[in-house]
C-alpha cells in the first residue's frame, strides 16, 4: 500500500513537472505553424472567384489579422478553455475531430503494440536463452526484416496480396465495412463497442478490418521490442540472483519466467511506452495507406494545407498522450519494480 | 567449533574431490582454472579454502555445485557426494541436489537476491522447489528461517524487498535461503566481502553458529587468512588451480610449509606486524632508512590546515561536518571509519576535487578552500596535492596506455612537451614504483590489479606533490599485492618527504602506515590521536568496535602452546 | 436496401462541409450539395465526342417550374414548382428563395464572388412577387446571370429552419449549415464524417430530375480513400461503384483489362498551364516566354504525365497564323523546336540561358513531377538551368497569390466556360488566378467589351482577337486539358461530366 | 601516437573474433561496405544517365538492356538506384553525424555538469520528445522547403533527443569514476574532462545507436518522400522511387517498387544488423 501511494505521488510529481514541456510544445507548435510559408487564408479562399477580399475575410475569421503575440495569447486562452479552434479543412471543431478520430488511432496502435509484444517478447526470450545460436541469429534477422521495410510499402504490399490477389482481407477503407451497422458509440473503440452491444459479427468485421494495418505497424516495431527483450533477458539471466535461483534448485520455468523474465520486462515496459508514443504519431503512413480515419493522417492533411488549428491540436494531443503514457509506464514500473519508488 | 573434527575420522566423508580439473574455453583457447584438486570433507566440518584472487577457489565451489558458466567444463576427476559420483549428474538429479543437498552463499548478497521479489517469497520459492507444501505453509516456514538467522523484526521483513535491507541483512536472508532445505553441504563463497568490518563479524558468527547447530559441512571460501583462521578447523590453500597446502589454521599460520603459503601469511597484516614484515625478505624493497620515521620536528610549518570544513550535498545529506585537522610536511595521517562515514568526501575536499560548503583549507599557508574546485586545475598548487584512488580498475582511463597515464600530469601540470625528456621522466616514475618499463605501452585491461595500482601511484607522484591523498589505495588488491604496494608507498614517502592522508577501513594497515589517525563517524570526528596508542587503547565504543571486528590471526603467544 | 440500390463512390479528397458556400469547400462538397440542395435552374447536357457533358447553353428549371427573361434582358422571372418541398416537408416558397439568394450575395461566403460575374451583387435585385414567383433584376443584360444561378452556390435553403439557427454574429446561420443540410435536394444526408464518409438516403419526394422522378439509387456512400492505388483496387474488385480520380496509369491498366466501364472526358472547362510570371525577369521579356514555349517537350510530357489521357493544347497549325476560333482554350501552334527557342533566347539577349526555379504543388505531384523532370531536362538543352521546387499545396497557393513564383505549372477551371470569362478572370487584375500577372490594356479592353457582347459573330471575332494577343504575348503556355476518367462498374449508367469536375449523383442509375 | 594502434589492433582482433562467431553481423558488415563502395563509385557504375529521360522507352520491364527496367520517364531504374545510394547514404550519414555530434556533446556536458544547464536541456529534450517526431520532421521540411539540407536538418533534429539522453546517461554513470577525478587532479578543466575523456569513452556505446539510426534516417527520408516532402525531382532517391513505384503495384509494374524497395531494405537491414553486432563487439562482457 505504501508502495502504491509512493508510486502515485511520484507519478503526480512527474505529471506536474511535465506541464512545462506541454506548454513548450504548445508554443513551439504555434510558432512553427506560423513559420510555414503557406497562408491558410489564401489556400482556403479557393473558390473559382475568390479574390483578395475573400482572403481577408478568412484571415479575419482565423484571427490571422492580429499581431502574433495577440494570436498566441488568444490561442492559449482558448486552449485553456478547451477550445482547440476550428479546422478549415473539415469545417469542424478540432476538438470534435480529434475526439472522433483518436479512438481509431488508439485502437490501431494498441492492437499493433499488442501483436508486437506478443510476438517480440517470446522471440527475445528464446534468442536470449541461446545467445549466438542459429536460432538467435534467425530471430534477429526476422525482426530486422520487419523494421527495414517502410510501412507504406509493407502496407501496400499486404493490401495487394491479401485484398487484391487473395481476397482474404476486407477492403482497406477504414475501420469498418461500410455496410456493417455501427454499434452505439460508448468508448469509440469499435472492438469494445461491438462487444458491449453483443454484436459478434460486427466485432469480427471490425477485427478483420483492423488486422492488416495493425500487422503493418506491428512488423515495424517488433525489432526494437525483441531486441530490448533479448538484451535485458541476457543481463537478467547473467545476474547473480539467477545463479542463486539455480543453486537452490528452482525449476527451469520458475527461473526463466518468474526470476529472469520478470526482471527483464522492466526495460521492455519503458521501450514499449516510447514505441507506443512514437507509433501513435508516426502512423501517418499506415493511416494514409489504409484510409484509416485516425488523428495522424488528419494532421498530415492539415499540415499540407497549412490548416493551423488541427496541426496544433494534434501535436498538443500527442504531447499529452506522451505524458500520460510516460506516467502509465512509471506507474507500471513502480508496480513491477519495488526499487523504483525509492529513486 | 573445532570439536566437530575431533572424532570425524570414523565417519565417511560427505564430499570427496578427486583430481578435479575444470577448463574454460575462451577465445584465447582453453584456460585450466582448476588443475587437479583433491580434498575430502566430513559431515559437519568447516573447511577454509583460501588463496589469492584468480587461484580457482570460486571455480572449485561452482564445480562442486554444478553452477559453472556455460564455458566451463569439468574435464577430469571425480566429485563424490555421500559416496555417490555426481561428476556428471543430469539436470534432474541436479535439481534435487541443489538446495536440498548442497547450497551456496555468494559474495555481494544484494545482487544475489531477486530485486523484485519479496524476501518471504524468495525463501518460500526455495522451500517449494523441494517440498510439497502449500504456499502458506512455505511462508510460515520462511518466517521460521528468518527467525533462525536472527533478523530483527522478521514478520515485517517477510514482505520487504532486498533493496530495503542492509547488506548484512541481505546476507542473512541469503543464508536463510541456503539452509531452507537443510542441505548437508554449504559452500560460502566470500560471504562477507563487500560488507562493513563490523557487519562482517556478525554475519560470520551467525554462519558458523548455524552450521554448527545444524551439522552442516561448510566450505568457507575466502582470501582473508584471518577469517579462515578464526572459523575453520582446517584450511586448504590454493594457488593457480592447485592445492598447495592443507593444515589446521594455527599450524598453517605459524609454520607454513609451502613458499606460497609463507608469502601469503606474511603479507596478511596482523595487529602487530610492521610494513617491512609483510613481504618476504627476498622481495623486500630496500629502504633508504629502515629506522622508525622520526616525527617531523615541531618547527616545521603546517603543510595543511583544515579548519572546520563541512559538506552538505545538493540533496541535503550532510557528508561531513565541522572537520578540522592539521598536517606537517612528511607527516602521515590516517582516516578511518565505517562505510559512508565521510572519508572519501573529506579526502576529495582536501584534494580540491569538490567544494566544501563551509570552512577553510590552508595549504602551505595559502588559502585554497576559496578557489572553486572548477578552477583549481589552473592553480599552481594543483601539482602539490595529488590523489590515489581506491579501485585501480576504474582509476585508469581505459583509452590511455600506462605511459599516457603517467605522462598526463607531466604534460598538463609541468607543461612538458612530448619527446625524450618526457619519456625519461615517465620511465623514471615507473622505475620508482617498480613498474617494468615494458608494461608502459599497455592499456589498463592488459594490466593486473597490482600493476594498475602502481600506474596510479606513479601518476600521482609524477609531478612531485607534497601532499598525497590515498583513498583506500589497496582495498581492491590481494594481500600479497597490498603488501608490496604499502611498502612502496612507505618508501616513496620517506624518499620524497611526502605527506600522506591515508584513508582506509583496514585498521591494521592504517596503524602501520600512519603516525596519527582520525576516526570518522557519520561525517564527524569521534576520536583522533597517535595511531599506536589509539588502537591499543581506543577511547570510544565506536573505535573499539572497529578494532575488534578486524579478524586477525592471533599472536602466537596467545594461542600456541609453548 | 440491397447493395444494388446503393451507390458507393470513393474519392481521394473529402466532403468537408454541407454548405458549398463555406470558404475552403472541396469539390466533393460541391458535388454533394448538388444532390442535397436544389437551385432555381440547372444546366442541361450535351454530347461531346460521344460522351455526355454538361451544357452551358441549355438551362432548365430545377426548383423553377419555368422562367422568363424579359425582352430587354433586365428581368428574369421564376415560377416555382408548386409541389416542391424541403426535406423536412415544408413547401419551398419565394421567401426561401429570396433569403437564400440574399445570403449568397451579402454573406461573406464563396457565392458572393461567383454571382458577381453574373451581375448579381445586391439583395435589392431579388424581389418576391407572390409565394411562388420571384423576380431578379439586372443592371444590364448579362448572359452569365442565368448560368450563375445554376452553379453550386445559389442553393435554395429552408430559410425558416436556417433562421432558427442564426445568431447575432452569424445572421446567415453559416455555422449551422456547415454541418446540417436544409435543402430540398434528391438526397438526405444521414451521416457526415468529414475526412471519412458521407452517407445519404434518397429523398423519395424529390421529382426534379431530368426524368421527373426520384434519383435512382436509394443510398449514396461517399467515402474518402486517400491512396489512389487502393481506389483502383476497390473499383476493380467491385467494392466501389464509381471513381473519378484515379492515376492515369491505373486507368490505362483498368481500361486494358476491359472489365470495367471507363468514360474519359477531357475537362473541357479546365486548362493546365506552364505559367510564367510576366513581371519577374527574365519572363517579363516576351521572347523568353516564346523561347520557353518552343523548348518544352510536349509530347513526352503528355505521355509521361497523363499517359496520353486528355486533349493536348499544343502542336496545332493555325492556317494563316491567325487563331482559327474564338473559343477558349484552343490548341496553340507551338511544338518542341529547339532552334526556334534558341533564336528567341538570343533575341531576348540571353543566348547563354539563365537559371530559374520551376514549382508545382504536392497535391499534383503524380502528373507534375514527371512533367517537371522533363521540363528541367529539355530547358537544360538551351542553357536554362531549372531548379525544381515541390511545394505543399498551401504554400503553392500563397506563393502564387503573392506573385512570387517565376515559373510553375498550375491549372484553372471555369464553371461558366466562355472566352471572355476566361480572359477576364485569368488574365486580368492583381489576383491569384492571374497566374501570369498579365497586365495588358488591349486584352482587358477586348475582354470587357466581349462580356456584354450580344452579337454572336462579333463575340467570336473578339474571342479570336484575344486568342491572338495571347499567342503573340505568350503570357503563359496552355498545355492540355487533362481527361476526367470515370471508372465504374459496367452496370452504372448515366454518368455526365459536370462543371464541378465531379459526379452529379442524381444522374446515375444501375442497369 | 603509436600507443593507440595497440588498442585499434586489439579491437580489430576482437571484432574479427565476434564476426566469426556471428555470421549475420559479418554479412551485414560486408553489405554496408559494399553499399559504401557503390555510393562512392556510383557515377562510374551506373550504366545510363540516371536523369536522362527516354519517354518512348518508358515503363519497360527488366530486360538485357535495362536490368531493372525503366520508369515512367524511361529512365533506367538500375542507374537511378546506384546513383541514389550516394544521396541516401549522404542524407543518413550527415543527419546522424550532425545529431550525434551535437547531441553527444550537449548530453555529455549535461550528464557531467548536472545543475541548471542539465535541467534546462532536459526540459528542451522533453519538449522535443513530446512531439510526434515524424510530424515534426514533416513540419520542418514543409517550413524550410524540401531541399536535401533541410531533410538532413529535420532528421537530425528529431534524432537529437535520443543522443542527448543517451550521452547524458552514459556520462552520468561515469562522472564519478576514478579516472575522471584523476584527470582533474592532473589539471584538466571540467570541460576538457567531458570532451577529451568522457566523450571518447562513451562513443563506442553510442556507435550502436548510430548504426541503428542510419537505417532509420533512410526510412525517414523515404517516408517524407511518400507524403511528397522528400528530395525534389528528378534527383534519384530510394524513398521517392519506392513511393512512386508503390503506386504502380496494382498495375503490375512490380519492378518499379521491387528493386528500389530491395535496395532500401538491404541498406536498412545492413545498418540494423550491424548495430546489433556492434553491440556484441562493444559489450565489455563479451571481452575476455
Ligand atoms: N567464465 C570464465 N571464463 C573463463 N575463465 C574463467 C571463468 N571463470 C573463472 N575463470 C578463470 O578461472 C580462474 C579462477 O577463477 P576463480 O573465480 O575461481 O578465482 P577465485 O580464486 O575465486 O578469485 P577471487 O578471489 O577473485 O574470487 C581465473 O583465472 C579466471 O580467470
Ligand atoms: N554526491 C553525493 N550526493 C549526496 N550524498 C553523497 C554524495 N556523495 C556522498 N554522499 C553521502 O555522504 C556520506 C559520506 O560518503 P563518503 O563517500 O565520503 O563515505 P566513505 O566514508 O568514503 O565510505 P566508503 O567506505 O563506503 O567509501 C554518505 O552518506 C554518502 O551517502
Ligand atoms: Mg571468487
Ligand atoms: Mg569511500
Amino acid at each position: 500500500m505504501g508502495t502504491i501511494g509512493a508510486t502515485l505521488a511520484r507519478a503526480g510529481r512527474r505529471f506536474v513537472s511535465s506541464l512545462p514541456a506541454l506548454f513548450g510544445v504548445l508554443v513551439f507548435t504555434f510558432l512553427l505553424m506560423r513559420v510555414l510559408p503557406g497562408d491558410p487564408a489564401v489556400f482556403f479562399a479557393s473558390g473559382p472567384n475568390a479574390g483578395q477580399e475573400e482572403i481577408e475575410v478568412i484571415r479575419r475569421q482565423l484571427g490571422l489579422d492580429k499581431p502574433l503575440p495577440n494570436q498566441l495569447a488568444i490561442y492559449l486562452a482558448d486552449v485553456a478553455r478547451g477550445n482547440l479552434g476550428r479546422s478549415m479543412m473539415t469545417g469542424q471543431a478540432v476538438a470534435k475531430d480529434l475526439k472522433e478520430r483518436l479512438p481509431a488511432s488508439l485502437e490501431l496502435t494498441l492492437t499493433a503494440l499488442l501483436i508486437a509484444l506478443v510476438s517480440a517478447v517470446p522471440l527475445g526470450v528464446v534468442a536470449a536463452l541461446r545467445p549466438g545460436s542459429l536460432l538467435d541469429h534467425g530471430v534477429r534477422l526476422f525482426c530486422s526484416l520487419g523494421v527495414c521495410v517502410p510501412t507504406f510499402v509493407s502496407g501496400l504490399l499486404l493490401i495487394y496480396v491479401f485484398y487484391y490477389l487473395l481476397g482474404f482481407a476486407p477492403d482497406p477503407t477504414g475501420r469498418i465495412d461500410i455496410f456493417t451497422t455501427l454499434p452505439p458509440s460508448r468508448t469509440g473503440f469499435l472492438l469494445i463497442d461491438f462487444l458491449l452491444a453483443g454484436d459478434l459479427d460486427g466485432w469480427s468485421a471490425a477485427a478483420r478490418q483492423l488486422m492488416l494495418p495493425a500487422f503493418t505497424m506491428a512488423l515495424f516495431v517488433i525489432a526494437p521490442l525483441a531486441r530490448i527483450t533479448r538484451a535485458s533477458m541476457l543481463v537478467s539471466l547473467g545476474s547473480d540472483f539467477i545463479r542463486t535461483a539455480r543453486s537452490v534448485g528452482l525449476s527451469w520455468w520458475r527461473i526463466v519466467v518468474t526470476y529472469a523474465l520478470r526482471n527483464a520486462v522492466l526495460p521492455v515496459i519503458t521501450i514499449a511506452g516510447i514505441v507506443f508514443s512514437t507509433m501513435l504519431g508516426a502512423n501517418v503512413l499506415v493511416e494514409k495507406v489504409f484510409s484509416w480515419p485516425g488523428v495522424a493522417s488528419y494532421a498530415l492533411d492539415a499540415l499540407l494545407v497549412s490548416d493551423y488549428a488541427p496541426v496544433q491540436g494534434f501535436v498538443l494531443l500527442m504531447a499529452t498522450i506522451f505524458v500520460i503514457v510516460n506516467l502509465l509506464v512509471d506507474l507500471l514500473y513502480g508496480i513491477a519494480d519495488p526499487r523504483a519508488t525509492v529513486a | 567449533m573445532l570439536g566437530a573434527s575431533g572424532d570425524a575420522h570414523m565417519t565417511a566423508p560427505l564430499l570427496e574431490l578427486e583430481n578435479l580439473k575444470v577448463t574454460f574455453s575462451t577465445r584465447r583457447g582453453f584456460v585450466e582454472a582448476v588443475r587437479g584438486v583433491s580434498l575430502s570433507l566430513k559431515p559437519g566440518e568447516m573447511l577454509g579454502l583460501v588463496g589469492e584472487s584468480g587461484s580457482g577457489k570460486s571455480v572449485t565451489g561452482f564445480a562442486i555445485t554444478h553452477l559453472l558458466d556455460k564455458a566451463g567444463r569439468i574435464t577430469d576427476g571425480r566429485i563424490r557426494f555421500k559416496g555417490q559420483d555426481i561428476t556428471r549428474a543430469g539436470s534432474a538429479d541436479l535439481r534435487s541436489l541443489h538446495g536440498a543437498a548442497m547450497a551456496m552463499i555468494f559474495q555481494n548478497p544484494r545482487a544475489a537476491l531477486n530485486p523484485i521479489r519479496t524476501i518471504g517469497q524468495q525463501i518460500a520459492d526455495a522451500i517449494l522447489a523441494h517440498r510439497r507444501l502449500s504456499r502458506r505453509e512455505a511462508q510460515a516456514e520462511a518466517l521460521q528461517l528468518l527467525r533462525a538467522v536472527q533478523i530483527r523484526d522478521p514478520e515485517r521483513r517477510m514482505s520487504a524487498y532486498p533493496h530495503e535491507l542492509s547488506g548484512g541483512m541481505c546476507q542473512r536472508v541469503m543464508i536463510a535461503i541456503a539452509i531452507s532445505c537443510s542441505p548437508q553441504l554449504l559452500i560460502a563463497d566470500e560471504p562477507t566481502t563487500g560488507l562493513d568490518v563490523t557487519t562482517q563479524k556478525v554475519v560470520m558468527d551467525l554462519l558458523a553458529h548455524i552450521a554448527a547447530e545444524r551439522g552442516m559441512a561448510t566450505i568457507l571460501i575466502t582470501h582473508d587468512l584471518g577469517l579462515a583462521a578464526r572459523y575453520c578447523a582446517r584450511v586448504v590453500v590454493m594457488e593457480q588451480g592447485r592445492l598447495v597446502e592443507e593444515a589446521a589454521p594455527l599450524t598453517l599460520f605459524h609454520r607454513p610449509q609451502h613458499p606460497y603459503t609463507k608469502r601469503l601469511v606474511a603479507a596478511s597484516p596482523t595487529a602487530s606486524s610492521r610494513i617491512e614484515d609483510l613481504v618476504p625478505d627476498g622481495e623486500r624493497i630496500p629502504l633508504v632508512d629502515v629506522a622508525e620515521l622520526p616525527p617531523p620536528p615541531h618547527g616545521t610549518p603546517l603543510l595543511l590546515d583544515v579548519k572546520a570544513i563541512g559538506k552538505r550535498f545538493d540533496d541535503g545529506t550532510v557528508g561531513v561536518a565541522d572537520f578540522s585537522m592539521t598536517m606537517r610536511g612528511g607527516e602521515s595521517v590516517g582516516l578511518v571509519g565505517e562505510s559512508g562515514s565521510g572519508k572519501s568526501t573529506t579526502s576529495r575536499m582536501i584534494c580540491r576535487l569538490i567544494d566544501p560548503s563551509d570552512g577553510e583549507i590552508l595549504f602551505d599557508g595559502q588559502s585554497i578552500g576559496q578557489i572553486p574546485a572548477r578552477d583549481f586545475h589552473r592553480s599552481a598548487l594543483r601539482k602539490d596535492i595529488q590523489i590515489v584512488f581506491q579501485d585501480p580498475n576504474d582509476s585508469l582511463n581505459p583509452r590511455y596506455t600506462a605511459f599516457d597515464c603517467i605522462a598526463h600530469p607531466l604534460l598538463r601540470l609541468l607543461n612538458m612537451r612530448g619527446g625524450d625528456r618526457l619519456r625519461q621522466r615517465v620511465e623514471e616514475c615507473a622505475d620508482r614504483v617498480g613498474l617494468p618499463r615494458e608494461l608502459l605501452p599497455r592499456f589498463p585491461h592488459q594490466l593486473s590489479g597490482g600493476q594498475k595500482a602502481r600506474v596510479g601511484i606513479a601518476r600521482a607522484i609524477a609531478c612531485k606533490p607534497r601532499l598525497l591523498v590515498l583513498d583506500e589505495p589497496t582495498a581492491a588488491l590481494d594481500v600479497s599485492v597490498q603488501a608490496v604496494v604499502l611498502q612502496l608507498l612507505n618508501r616513496l614517502r620517506r624518499e620524497d618527504n611526502l605527506a600522506f592522508l591515508f584513508v582506509s577501513h583496514d585498521l591494521n594497515v592504517v596503524r602501520m602506515m600512519c603516525d596519527r589517525t582520525i576516526v570518522l563517524r557519520t561525517g564527524v570526528i569521534v576520536e583522533q590521536g597517535e595511531s599506536r596508542a589509539l588502537f591499543a587503547n581506543p577511547q570510544t565504543d565506536y573505535t573499539r568496535e572497529l578494532v575488534d571486528a578486524v579478524p586477525h590471526i592471533a599472536a602466537p603467544a596467545e594461542l600456541l602452546p609453548a | 436496401q440491397s447493395r444494388a440500390e446503393t451507390l458507393r463512390y470513393v474519392t481521394g479528397a473529402t466532403v468537408n462541409t454541407l454548405d458549398p458556400n463555406i470558404p475552403g469547400s472541396t469539390r466533393e462538397a460541391f458535388a454533394l450539395s448538388m444532390s442535397s440542395y436544389d437551385r432555381l435552374v440547372s444546366f442541361g447536357r450535351k454530347q461531346l465526342n460521344g460522351k455526355w457533358v454538361f451544357d452551358l447553353d441549355t438551362i432548365t428549371g430545377e426548383l423553377a417550374e419555368s422562367f422568363q427573361v424579359s425582352p430587354d434582358g433586365l428581368k428574369i422571372t421564376f415560377k416555382l414548382r408548386p409541389d416542391a418541398k424541403f426535406q423536412d416537408g415544408s413547401p419551398v416558397t419565394a421567401e426561401d428563395v429570396k433569403w437564400s439568394l440574399d445570403r449568397c450575395v451579402t454573406a461573406p461566403i464563396l457565392g458572393k464572388a461567383q454571382l458577381l460575374t453574373g451581375s448579381l451583387t445586391s439583395a435589392d435585385q431579388f424581389k418576391v412577387i407572390d409565394p411562388l414567383t420571384i423576380e431578379v433584376t439586372l443592371p444590364k443584360p448579362d448572359k452569365l446571370a442565368l448560368p450563375n444561378l445554376a452553379t453550386v452556390y445559389p442553393i435554395i435553403i429552408n430559410s425558416k429552419l436556417a433562421k432558427a439557427h442564426a445568431t447575432a454574429e452569424d445572421p446567415w446561420a453559416l455555422n449551422w449549415t456547415k454541418e446540417n443540410a436544409a435543402g430540398s435536394g434528391a438526397y438526405i444526408v444521414e451521416t457526415f464524417k468529414p475526412g471519412e464518409q458521407v452517407i445519404a438516403k434518397r429523398n423519395d419526394a424529390w421529382n426534379r430530375g431530368t426524368a421527373d422522378k426520384p434519383a435512382a439509387f436509394k443510398r449514396l456512400i461517399i467515402q474518402s480513400v486517400p491512396e489512389p492505388a487502393t481506389r483502383a483496387n476497390l473499383v476493380e474488385r467491385g467494392d466501389a461503384d464509381l471513381v473519378i480520380d484515379l492515376q492515369a496509369s491505373d486507368v490505362q491498366a483498368l481500361e486494358g483489362k476491359g472489365k470495367l466501364k471507363v468514360i474519359s472526358t477531357p475537362q473541357y472547362n479546365a486548362v493546365t498551364f506552364i505559367s510564367m510570371n510576366n513581371t519577374i525577369p527574365p519572363f517579363d521579356n516576351v521572347n523568353v516566354r516564346r523561347a520557353i514555349a518552343y523548348a518544352l517537350p510536349y509530347d513526352d510530357m503528355f505521355k509521361a504525365a497523363l499517359f496520353g489521357r486528355g486533349a493536348p493544347l499544343y502542336g496545332a497549325t493555325w492556317a494563316d497564323g491567325k487563331p482559327p476560333s474564338g473559343g477558349y482554350p484552343i490548341p496553340q501552334p507551338i511544338k518542341l523546336d529547339l532552334e526556334k527557342a534558341k533564336a528567341y533566347l538570343k533575341e531576348a539577349g540571353l543566348p547563354e540561358g539563365f537559371a530559374t526555379t520551376f514549382s508545382f504543388n504536392v497535391g499534383q505531384a503524380a502528373t507534375a513531377e514527371p512533367m517537371a523532370a522533363l521540363v528541367k531536362e529539355q530547358l537544360g538543352k538551351i542553357g536554362i538551368t531549372v531548379d525544381i521546387q515541390k511545394l505543399p499545396d498551401a504554400q503553392m497557393s500563397t506563393a502564387i497569390n503573392e506573385k512570387k513564383l517565376p515559373f510553375f505549372t498550375e491549372g484553372i477551371v471555369a464553371w461558366l466556360p466562355s472566352t471572355d470569362y476566361f480572359y477576364r478572370n485569368f488574365y486580368t487584375g492583381k489576383q491569384r488566378w492571374n497566374y501570369s500577372s498579365t497586365d495588358n490594356a488591349e486584352l482587358e479592353k477586348v475582354a470587357q467589351a466581349a462580356r456584354f457582347e450580344a452579337d454572336k459573330a462579333k463575340y467570336e471575332e473578339e474571342g479570336k482577337e484575344l486568342n491572338a494577343i495571347h499567342f503573340d504575348q505568350m503570357f503563359q503556355i496552355p498545355i492540355w486539358q487533362a481527361a476526367q476518367d470515370a471508372v465504374m462498374q459496367p452496370t452504372v449508367d448515366g454518368y455526365v461530366y459536370q462543371f464541378t469536375r465531379q459526379v452529379d449523383y442524381r444522374n446515375l442509375s444501375r442497369k | 601516437m603509436s600507443m593507440s594502434t595497440i588498442e585499434t589492433s586489439s579491437t580489430l582482433r576482437h571484432a574479427a573474433f565476434v564476426l566469426r562467431g556471428n555470421p549475420v553481423t559479418a554479412i551485414a558488415a560486408c553489405g554496408a561496405l559494399l553499399l559504401a563502395l557503390i555510393a562512392i563509385f556510383a557515377p562510374w557504375l551506373a550504366p545510363y544517365d540516371p536523369i536522362a529521360s527516354n519517354v518512348p522507352a518508358a515503363l519497360q520491364p527488366p530486360s538485357a538492356a535495362h536490368w531493372f527496367g525503366t520508369d515512367q520517364l524511361g529512365r533506367d531504374v538500375l542507374s537511378r538506384l546506384i546513383v541514389a545510394s550516394r544521396l541516401d547514404l549522404t542524407i543518413a550519414v550527415t543527419a546522424v553525424a550532425v545529431s550525434f555530434a551535437i547531441g553527444s556533446v550537449i548530453g555529455a556536458l549535461c550528464g557531467y555538469g548536472g545543475g541548471r544547464l542539465d535541467k534546462a536541456v532536459g526540459r528542451f529534450v522533453d519538449v522535443l520528445m513530446a512531439f510526434p517526431l515524424f510530424v515534426l520532421a514533416m513540419a520542418m521540411v514543409a517550413a524550410l522547403g524540401n531541399r536535401v539540407e533541410n531533410i538532413v536538418i529535420a532528421t537530425a533534429i528529431i534524432n537529437l533527443p535520443f543522443y542527448i539522453r543517451f550521452a547524458r546517461a552514459e556520462v552520468n554513470i561515469r562522472r564519478n569514476v576514478g579516472w575522471v577525478e584523476a584527470a582533474r587532479a592532473c589539471g584538466e578543466s571540467h570541460v576538457a574532462v567531458v570532451l577529451r575523456f568522457l566523450l571518447p569513452n562513451v562513443l563506442p556505446a553510442m556507435a550502436v545507436q548510430v548504426s541503428l539510426n542510419l537505417g532509420w534516417a533512410i526510412l525517414n527520408a523515404a517516408g517524407l518522400s511518400f507524403i511528397g516532402l522528400g528530395v525534389k525531382p528528378p534527383t534519384p532517391e530510394w524513398g521517392i522511387m519506392v513511393a512512386e513505384g508503390a503506386r504502380f503495384i496494382s498495375t503490375g509494374r512490380w519492378w518499379l517498387v521491387a528493386f528500389p524497395g530491395l535496395a532500401l531494405m538491404s541498406a536498412v537491414l545492413c545498418f540494423n544488423l550491424l548495430g546489433d553486432g556492434l553491440r556484441d563487439i562493444l559489450d565489455p562482457r563479451m571481452r575476455t
